[in-house]
């Protein structure tokens, strides 16, 4: 056991240091704004064009094949710097992990290298009206057409869908439940976006509505029906390493410690005990990266790491907004807040995580 | 020994909630700066604490507490606690104030800003924060304001900065308006506390999720029933800082009642409501899930509320490393 | 509404304290040893010879008829006073209120003024091993016999059966789950007792085994069959007022915050929340009083009371752990500790109580 | 970077675990001082960390770290983080030390007493505690000690009051070894955590009530993932403070490894630990309910162990407030 970075580790932190030192822009708008999204866009772009936008891919799609600890390495760099929000994310962490397990060689060189520049930006789309923590009970379709499928019904929920280009999610294709359920990518131009406004009045989600929209069969990601077992396998790395990595609350203990510093003990001590946690959760990643890089698998344990870094983003948000009081508004912690707030409910509610963790890691009966 | 409402108490907040109920539904939120403010004017409820020979019922704060905390439950957009409470302690002469003719707004002691001021018509600015000590104020006409917006989560309590070119000193003790305005933002978080309560109960019961409603999973009933202790366990602390804040002052017809220290039991009020409604806010967000998240669901007023009241008049934090001094001074007496 | 003690209430408040400070005993032994269990027997003897050891009961049973502001007014100087524990709490608060609701003039003169005296000490009697926090599940049976019942079963958690002279609690007559439960009282010299040490070696609880003990009629309370909704209204009385009055925790903060007054200001600043919550249940405990005496119906509400004062305890009693560090055991606040463990178990746990809260109060679906 | 323990290492835990299992059984805790440690010392345990020179294997805190959590999943009495971790470091000379026939104690700076001092051959008694200022320390000689019993929770691990006539001056430094200390009880912890979490999901298992497992029951569920998650974030801590107490040292074969701040890491683990156990030790009892009070329940010796070893070589707050004022002067650099 040790933890001391290799000599390529710290050079490739020095060069991401010294890159995003001289590139990282001023706090562009809120991608949720048009001129903010085209604004996230061309920072992807640029990102891109140092093979920093997705460094852990292999270099024929536009990433660097950098290590899971390199990669990390990278998140905390990026965060520390201040750099903006990943309008990609959907597509990086979500999706692109599904194309490389399950796509086939020509989906991956149709889509990843477009996605790395930002060319196309995705949005994701898995919860319906009636289908919001019970995935299972998705009852949008996919009909079969002539060398394709069409789709029908409602998504919800869908994350960057008022300005991205391209969405995934899953469509019934027959049976019940986790069965006969297709995962699709879909073009957004044929589909019906309503944009839905946040707390903060900006669209960052949208309801999506299928009216027969036709997609090739070359949009379907592995066999038609095998959807559920592809999306949790994506679920999981949601869960895991890619959706939070320990950089942004780093980056986010760091400044809340310095906002604290002549602050009352009292609460000059609970954000001591968040920078710890956020040192906990960095660590943790570390040891999990590890495993991964065994060969191991990491299942259903993902989910503590959901439940930990969404209440400690929360703690510390919160802590923020007591500290700042009324002036709270005119610092980006109060936007930072309301992101925050989502942390337990997104990508599985805490709820259904303690659940899994209680009946997949300890056994407890269902 | 009487720690209830009185009848009249309960029947002057049911005049204020059949009021609000109408003229100030969640769709007035969306459309209009001061829904329902004449309507409660009408009904006297901005004269309650207004002396009588100024036109008002010379009522105390306590009179006035369950009207209060319906101002919360309804979310009232407007300087509701400024116009209502504030000002017969500081602008008692002003004529009109019992009639709901002037608005007044406040910035407090190391205040951000004064809220709904560009709807006022006098506005008080304290002297900056001299940590502990009455440093004064300044009442502002609103022509010789100027005032700049302060960005902020409420859009329904929006903050501006105030400079001003002409002021008149206050003659009045700035401490005991404060000490009720406090209080009655503690009642109106008690309020904003049960709204979102029973919004999260009534969504908990009509929305399913893995074929049963919500309601019935054990985890989110127990996070209701945390708010519901919560509040239950906050609000008689309002109450006994709104008697705490009268009592202080000698009554003629009474002994003097002893109130060891009117500002800790203040703090205690607006600590433990702010907390409350706090958690009555993350619970309500954890309840209704990503819907909750949305412009489209009247949700969204309330939780801004919470967040905006619990940081008026200082914080949970604040308030409490009071508390904690006034203990470290050693005097442990109650009141009662 | 108002908060001012009448000059009734100051004066009794002012007798009580000025009796207790002439005759509180040093801390006796635990009443879970045999000297001390005849100590705080001897000290209940002397309450009961200035009519303090009941208050609120009628004269005619041995208290002075006070009002509840003034049994509250009681408990606060006794407990300031740093009187011993009650070992007559089983009697006087659970029995004794289920007596004057529901027993005969004849049970309440046989029982009562002994009770008040501690010639007798009461044990309850409420839990088996296969029904813990499930009572409708018990098992225990009270047989027919001539003018009386046999009593056969197991039961167990009995406090103070160790060295109580009586007890009382459900046996089942008849039916199934909450039917044919029958309240019964019963002496103790012909049930085999088995004391449970806890935590702290001593024997608190005890186990009792019944072999057809007879017992006659007049040791029924109310219909036989009728016991579940009569214990039920004393299991209300146990979560309500009369379990855990305020008293307690008010001296219990106070020494808190004297514990941590020069402690760091972290720790004093949880301190300071315990001394406001117990303030809270103070006065949220007058409303309560306040609306009881009007005649209102306290119901299910009492579980909201349950829950605050098992969580407040146990907090205080944790913070005055991690302020005295390895010297706790040099002081009662280790043995504090331990009992206030117990809290959100007992009388219900509050898992349980959060649950009739939810449904009962708050109107959620079972 | 390889954050993992190595294969040897966990072999090493294994072995410990088997010794434990037959020869620190939970009856053993009832009826005996000082169960298996004739065994560990004939596995070489007590040599670990004793320099090759000394007959030692000259193994870094790190490699002990499974096995020390392994004394910790059994509840083994003794003075063991004492003779295996601090006597290496400080007595390093002193004859057998590694074949287990020398026990050792320790009053650290502040504690109030030396753990299972009756037990041990040397005890070691910092002076008082002079804030951060290493004040050193003497070596006691049993019978040169008079020892005075401190009552506490744990029956396992019985503080003494140490008070003596003769004693030598310790000529290494204190802290260093307090820190190796520190990181072993924080690995204890863990230890104990882990079994407390076995023992409550076993039961919650088996219990039933209202017709069901109690485990099936949402509460009980999220409860005892809530310490699942504490346990494994906790531990990463721990396991970082062993490597930094090592690589506080600059190796020979190694550039050197900055660790900004030794101390503010084992405070890190310290305290996350003692919070995990002891959330592991509340939701063991509201899990069993009252039947884990009682004495004839294995529970109540993990319960003590888990109190004992939170407040043994400073509680979470102590160590947090150290981790508060090094952040406050302004020093965020991580390791690694």
């Amino acid at each position: 056991m040790d933890l001391d970075f290799t000599r390529a580790e710290r050079d490739f932190r020095a060069e991401v240091r010294d890159w995003l030192a001289r590139h990282v822009p001023e706090r562009p708008p809120s991608m949720d704004t048009p001129e903010g999204f085209e604004a996230h866009r061309a920072w992807e772009a640029l990102l891109a064009s140092a093979r920093l936008s997705a460094v852990s891919w292999p270099e024929e799609y536009g990433g660097r094949g950098a290590s899971l600890v390199e990669w990390l390495i990278f998140e905390e760099e990026y965060w520390a710097a201040g750099a903006p929000g990943r309008v990609s994310q959907n597509g990086i962490f979500l999706l692109a992990p599904t194309l490389m397990a399950f796509g086939t060689e020509e989906q991956r060189r149709a889509w990843l290298p477009g996605m790395a520049r930002a060319d196309q930006v995705w949005a994701q789309a898995w919860s319906e009206p009636e289908a919001g923590s019970d995935l299972a009970a998705l009852t949008s379709r996919a009909e079969r057409a002539d060398g394709g499928w069409r789709l029908y019904g409602q998504k919800t929920w869908s994350s960057r869908a008022a300005y991205a280009s391209h969405g995934f999610g899953l469509f019934r294709t027959s049976g019940a439940r986790h069965k006969g359920l297709t995962y699709v990518m879909f073009p957004l131009e044929d589909v019906a976006v309503r944009p839905v406004a946040q707390l903060d009045g900006l669209p960052g989600f949208a309801e999506l509505f299928f009216d027969g929209v036709y997609v090739p069969d070359t949009m379907v990601i592995g066999e038609p029906g095998d959807g559920w077992r592809i999306a949790m396998a994506a679920t999981s790395s949601e869960r895991g390493l890619t959706l939070r990595s320990p950089g942004r609350f780093l980056a986010t203990a760091d400044r809340l410690v310095a906002l604290a510093r002549d602050a009352d003990p009292a609460l000059a001590d609970r954000a001591a005990r968040c920078w710890i946690d956020a040192e906990a959760y960095r660590l943790h990643t570390f040891h999990t990266a590890r495993r991964i890089t065994a060969g191991e698998e990491i299942g259903p344990a993902s989910s503590m790491g959901k439940v930990f870094w969404s209440e400690l983003d929360l703690r510390m948000h919160g802590l923020a907004m007591e500290l700042l009081g009324e002036r709270a508004g005119t610092t980006p912690w109060l936007d930072g807040f309301l992101f925050a707030l989502a942390g337990p409910i997104y990508a599985g509610t805490n709820e259904i995580q303690r659940t899994i963790i209680a009946e997949r890691v300890l056994g407890l009966p269902r | 020994m009487d720690f209830a409402f009185t009848p009249d108490q309960l029947a002057l907040a049911e005049t204020v909630r059949d009021v609000l109920t109408e003229h100030c539904p969640a769709s007035a939120l969306r459309s209009e700066r001061l829904p329902a403010w004449d309507r409660l004017a009408a009904v006297g409820f901005f004269g309650l604490l207004v002396p009588p020979e100024a036109d008002g019922l010379g009522l105390c704060l306590v009179d006035a507490l369950p009207a209060l905390e319906e101002t919360g439950r309804a979310c009232l957009p407007g300087p509701v606690v400024e116009t209502a409470v504030v000002a017969p302690y500081l602008l008692p002469g002003v004529p009109k104030l019992a009639s709901g003719a002037v608005r007044v707004s406040v910035v407090p002691p190391g205040g951000a800003g004064a809220p709904d001021a560009d709807l006022a018509d006098l506005i008080v600015v304290a002297a900056p924060s001299t940590r502990g000590r009455d440093g004064g104020a300044v009442v502002v006409g609103r022509e010789a304001a100027r005032l700049r917006p302060l960005p902020g989560p409420d859009p329904c309590r929006r903050l501006s900065e105030v400079t001003y070119t002409e002021s008149t000193p206050l003659d009045r003790p700035l401490a005991p308006a404060l000490r009720a305005a406090t209080v009655a933002t503690a009642a109106q978080l008690i309020g904003v506390a049960r709204r979102l309560l029973e919004v999260s109960v009534a969504y908990a019961r009509s929305r399913r999720q893995f074929g049963a409603p919500i309601g019935s999973f054990q985890a989110v009933k127990h996070r209701l029933a945390d708010v519901a202790v919560a509040v239950a366990f906050a609000a008689p602390l309002v109450h006994r800082a709104a008697l705490a804040v009268e009592a202080a002052v000698p009554d003629a017809g009474l002994e003097v009642r002893a109130v060891p220290d009117v500002g800790r039991d203040v703090s205690a009020a607006k600590a433990a409501a702010g907390e409350a409604a706090d958690l009555a806010a993350r619970a309500a967000l954890q309840t209704h899930g990503a819907i909750g998240y949305t412009e489209e669901l009247d949700l969204r007023f309330w939780l801004a509320r919470a967040w905006s009241l619990s940081a008026a008049y200082g914080g949970a934090a604040e308030h409490r490393a009071r508390i904690r001094e006034a203990l470290a001074g050693g005097d442990l007496r109650r009141y009662p």
